[in-house]
């Protein structure tokens, strides 16, 4: 069998790689992708532990994870539809008509 | 089966860099794509095929199509040099990133150990089972999702529509 | 005769399945251009192909051939590796899903239950969907990649087109899916097995779920034919305004490949409303052993091809679409036709039940 | 166990008739003529009057609903009041507004109206899944209404911000809930503390860290404190002014809520995982009351002004959660309650002040604004007395129930580094009203009369800063005796 600490490696892995992206990424869209990125690695380790519990809860969790990053998606990108017609660029470094 | 999560792993984790170091906007979203399906794959190793189905069908099939449509509506290409000054947290976020992926993985080691078998007794997941539970013991969350879909498409409409 | 382990056996076994379904599959969908050909040219009072073999029987080989050594023009501006990575991705989730289809009863040869059916999933359904949701990625990719104003504007309407009418493709399935309370393709079969009982004059009928579920199969098979792209749907193509939509810029093999990905999917939508409506392989059986696993197959290949033509004697009627009252016709009509075909099976069940 | 009764319909009665008046604002929507859309402003206030009588009627049936997912008690209820008080107050404020810029009314009704729902679940629910998903539609809601005026570009920017910060603090949470789950077997927190409490040696104390952490880094990006504050002055100078008004108050109110239940009802009994929740918030609590009032220092716009003034108000509470107890989680609710009742004022009245556009929100731009309209400065000097914290109003009170729940914990260096801060705030909020009375030249603002459901909210809201002010016992004595099983 594989091991718990191994798959939750993974997780771990990719929630820090999704959260390095957020940080590095200067399109809007690509520091989106790397939200959901983390948001998978959260998917893994719900399925992960749903492995090793009694009971399908972890997976129904996966579920609803689901649902609420398709809702996000549609949100997330109507706003990046309307940044791009304000502004013409999706470069994150160019919203920046409010400073101190 | 052990070495297809292995493999698919290793798939997983070079999609997921690829997705963070690629500079066209395509290529990441092709790589979540990869990451996706191969997660998907060891859903299924995990026993959760209904999820890794619905993982594909509802992920990687609709959430991610409307990121490729919208890429390829806003035409976003190659992502250039920062024209601003270096970002505080672009220089302190990698390595405090790294510290955390270090410190995680030490403390997941200590608890779960090499050998730790991710197993329980086998469980019926399947879509059956899984729909049982979710309108049992979960029927609010269920219902209270479709508020959170309604308002959804809701604030689609409101932005990206041009008049209303 | 050597003696093989089950594992060994079980490998063997399924290399040679993908094999043979490869091959029938690549052979039927060459065919099935030759028919498409010769049917649409019959109902416009003309030959088709008649030159190269007889009735132009050699002419899907003269095709592929001409397909093979035509010269492959990429344009220069094109992302090289998307592009490229289209017309197989295309390719792949076309052949994918066919891996899940059973196309008859399973059989005992040297001991060993050999099913027709390249693997068995529990959520053999749910794994077509979500292959053939993959599928948006070719054409999204491929409009995308060619960097041209057509096959860009054909591939956004292409792919949404797609995903709009998967929703109520996978509608219409959810009533046969509630009334067999399963998502295995073979359990789904087997429960449409003998005919109606206490019926009446209907008892002859077998016990198909399209009787069951006559407004789930029209909003299946409405949709499966826009999912496929084909007339009077196929405005991703529709030549008068796009050229050909999102394979402007494809020519030579990888034409090909897109040609016969949407053929393939074609056979695979009519597969799985045989399966789910039809009864999928069952049918009177009789004789002796051989002839009872030959039948059955031989009722899926007939219900398959009512279906392909159908395909085709739509293409050769009906008129194509304007996008508006396309998406209008999927969102505004179909979708909320599913659901209520839902509301009402769910509700007659409740009845049932109680 | 599993099966619905009408109980658990009742235990949710304010949510559901919340969704109902949502839906019927967004039907109403097209068959409204062009001219009468603030008809479904008042059918939006009509569901959170309903929604209102039904949460006093639900007091009178407590309990858990839907498999313990939601409890009904003495908590939940009075946050849920108080968000349905915001959501009214809100829009009020608002119905001219939209009428004066020529936004799209009904959605922004609907969508405030589902905002509240999802905070309403948000405090109610016991179960993390059900957290997440209240917390989800909430934030999708306000991500929406930040960018409601979608071509412009202050409007928009503060939407992009809100969303990809606040998605990316929903990630940490929803990590947190995954290694909660897996360390207990449980999303629901009353077991979640009896597991933990009854066989302490069955998660490791890191990994229970981790996961206190990451949870306590998603709340923390929602109610904005230092040093997942970033996304706060952006959103709310861009946001629309009646949005700011709520969303600097009512998803606040949620997520201190669930840091409530989470932090002081579940982990603080645990007793590995105690003293790093109360490090976690007492160097959380030092840093955001001290970046916040510094930073409002330098402030020369309003609305950014009253942002870096709400993420010290936030320090404020966090000095409550500190205290932790059944005093500190009184103290805690009683603030949360005057600063709803200040904020939406001072956010809705600027917001008419400013014009159309918000071309005036600037600090000069109020200048000499009692001479021109007597009536809305003072208004705005009580707002900005009470934020901060003179007696009489209940701004003082507020603050004086927190720092004495932290004395009695014997937190006597973070009360005094919140009292500090507390003397250090009044010169920003009085470098307003000095510029009302005392300043020079004559006010840019010149604005019309008051619409009257706008004088109405604020009224409201003077009253009540009044009343809380002059009469707090009442409130707090109720507080006191709420029953919920974990304190």
């Amino acid at each position: 069998m594989i091991p718990l600490s191994h798959i939750l490696l993974l997780s771990v892995i990719l929630f820090t790689l999704g959260a390095a992206g957020f940080i590095i990424r200067r399109n809007v869209i690509t520091v989106f992708m790397c939200i959901e990125l983390m948001l998978n690695a959260v998917n893994l380790a719900f399925i992960a532990f749903a492995r090793r519990l009694p009971g399908l809860d972890g997976q129904l969790f996966v579920f609803f994870v689901i649902v609420v990053a398709a809702a996000e998606a549609a949100v997330g990108l109507a706003i990046i539809v309307a940044l791009y017609r304000n502004r013409n660029s999706l470069a994150i470094d160019d919203v920046d008509s409010m400073k101190l | 089966m052990e070495i297809l999560f292995y493999i698919f792993g290793v798939v997983a984790i070079v999609a997921a860099l690829s997705v963070v170091f690629q500079r066209t906007p395509v290529y990441s979203a092709l790589s979540l794509i990869v990451v996706l399906a191969a997660l998907a794959v060891i859903y299924l190793l995990l026993g959760a095929p209904f999820i890794a189905m619905v993982q594909v069908i509802v992920y990687a099939g609709a959430i991610m199509v409307l990121f490729v449509l919208v890429i390829m509506l806003l035409n976003a290409g190659h992502e250039g040099p920062s024209a601003h000054r270096a970002k505080f947290a672009r220089w302190v976020g990698p390595p405090l990133l790294l510290a955390f992926l270090v410190e995680f993985g030490v403390i997941v080691w200590k608890q779960y150990g090499l050998t730790g078998a991710a197993s329980a007794p086998a469980l019926d997941a399947s879509p059956a089972a899984i729909g049982r539970l979710l309108f049992k013991s979960y029927i609010l969350p269920f219902e209270v999702t479709s508020i959170l879909i309604l308002v959804a498409v809701l604030g689609a409409v409101v932005l990206a529509k041009k008049q209303l | 005769m050597a003696t093989f382990s089950d594992t060994e056996f079980f490998l063997i076994e399924t290399v040679i399945k993908i094999a043979l379904i490869m091959f029938i599959l690549l052979t039927a969908i060459a065919y099935l251009t030759w028919l498409e050909r010769k049917v649409i040219a019959h109902i416009q009072s003309r030959w088709g192909p008649y030159l190269v073999g007889p009735h132009g029987l050699l002419q899907p080989l003269a095709d592929g051939l001409k397909f093979m050594f035509k010269e492959d023009i990429a344009p220069l501006e094109a992302d090289p590796v998307v592009y490229w990575l289209a017309p197989f991705l295309a390719f792949l989730m076309a052949f994918l899903s066919i891996a899940v289809i059973p196309f008859g009863e399973s059989f005992t040869l040297a001991g060993h239950v050999i099913q027709l059916q390249i693997t068995d999933l529990n959520v053999g359904l749910l794994f077509v969907f979500a292959v053939t949701s993959l599928g948006v990625y070719s054409v999204a990719l491929a409009g995308w990649s060619s960097n041209s104003k057509y096959p860009l504007l054909g591939g956004l309407r292409s792919s949404a087109q797609m995903i709009s009418y998967e929703v109520s493709l996978s509608l219409g399935v959810i009533g046969v899916l509630m009334i067999a309370g399963t998502l295995s393709l073979r359990e789904i079969v087997n429960q449409q097995a003998g005919l109606w009982a206490h019926a009446g004059l209907f008892s002859v009928l077998p016990r198909w779920n399209l009787f069951l579920q006559p407004l789930g199969f029209l909003i299946y098979f409405t949709a499966a034919i826009a999912e496929t792209n084909r007339i009077p749907f196929d405005l991703p193509e529709g030549e008068t305004e796009l050229v050909a939509g999102f394979h402007t810029e494809y020519s030579s093999f990888k034409f090909a490949i897109f040609f016969m990905s949407e053929y393939a999917n074609m056979v695979t939508v009519s597969a799985i409303a045989t399966l789910l409506f039809f009864g999928g392989w069952l049918g009177p059986s009789f004789g002796p052993y051989w002839l009872r696993v030959i039948l059955p197959v031989l009722w899926f290949c007939l219900k398959l091809f009512c279906f392909l033509f159908f395909y085709i004697w739509v293409r050769g009627t009906l008129p194509r679409f304007r996008y508006d009252q396309l998406m209008a016709f999927g969102w505004k009509f179909l979708l909320p036709l599913g659901l209520l075909n839902i509301l009402v099976t769910s509700f007659v069940m409740a009845w049932l039940h109680s | 166990m599993t099966s619905v009764g009408s109980a658990d319909f009742i235990r949710i009665l304010p949510e559901l008739i919340l969704s109902v008046f949502a839906l019927l604002v967004m039907m109403l929507e097209p068959v409204t003529p062009l001219g009468k859309k603030t008809v479904l402003g008042w059918v939006a206030i009509a569901g959170v009057i309903l929604a209102g009588l039904a949460s006093f009627a639900i007091a009178y049936f407590p309990g858990s609903a839907f498999s313990a997912s939601i409890s009904n008690d003495g908590f939940s209820n009075y946050l849920i009041e108080l968000l349905l008080l915001i959501a009214g107050l809100v829009l009020l404020g608002s119905m001219a507004y939209l009428e004066r810029d020529a936004i799209d009314h009904g959605e922004f009704y609907a969508l405030i109206l589902m905002a509240t729902v999802g905070a309403a679940f948000m405090v109610a629910s016991t179960e993390l899944i059900m957290v997440f998903i209240g917390l989800e539609i909430s934030s999708i809601s306000t991500y929406i209404l930040a960018g409601y005026k979608r071509g412009e570009m202050q409007s928009n920017e503060s939407s992009v911000k809100y969303f990809l910060l606040g998605s990316f603090a929903t990630a940490f949470f929803l990590y947190g809930i995954a290694f909660v789950y897996g360390l207990t077997g449980t999303t629901n927190l009353d077991v979640v503390r009896e597991t933990l409490v009854n066989s302490p040696q069955s998660a490791s104390p890191q990994l229970l860290w981790l996961a206190v952490i990451l949870m306590f880094v998603g709340l923390a990006f929602k109610v904005s404190t230092v040093p997942f504050q970033i996304w706060t002055p952006d959103v709310y100078q861009g946001a629309p002014a009646p949005v700011t008004a709520f969303l600097s108050t009512a998803p606040k109110a949620a997520a201190f809520a669930v840091l409530v239940r989470v932090f002081v009802g579940s982990f603080d009994h645990v007793a590995s995982a105690g003293p790093v929740v109360f490090w976690l918030l007492w160097i959380s609590a030092v840093l955001t009351m001290c970046l916040g009032n510094l930073a409002a220092l330098w402030q020369s716009n309003v609305k950014r002004l009253l942002a870096y003034s709400s993420i010290a108000h936030a320090g404020y509470m966090l000095v409550g959660i500190t205290a932790g107890g059944a005093e500190g989680t009184s103290a805690v609710l009683f603030y949360l309650a005057g600063y709803a009742l200040m904020n939406v004022g001072a956010f809705i009245l600027i917001a008419h002040l400013a014009g159309s556009d918000e071309r005036y929100t600037n600090v000069q731009d109020f200048t000499g604004l009692a001479a021109d309209r007597p009536g809305m400065a003072a208004c705005l000097t009580v707002f900005m007395l009470s934020l901060a914290g003179f007696p009489s109003t209940v701004g003082f009170f507020a603050k004086f129930y927190v720092f004495r729940s932290a004395m009695h914990a014997h937190l006597t260096g973070l009360t005094i580094i919140a009292l500090l801060n507390s003397v250090v705030s009044v010169y920003y909020y009085l470098a307003l009203v000095v510029a009302m009375y005392m300043g020079e030249g004559k006010t840019q603002v010149s604005e019309s009369s008051v619409p009257r459901a706008l004088g109405f909210a604020i009224a409201v809201s003077l009253l009540g800063i009044f009343f809380l002010g002059l009469f707090p016992s009442g409130l707090l004595r109720d507080l006191n005796s709420l029953h919920v099983p974990w304190l």
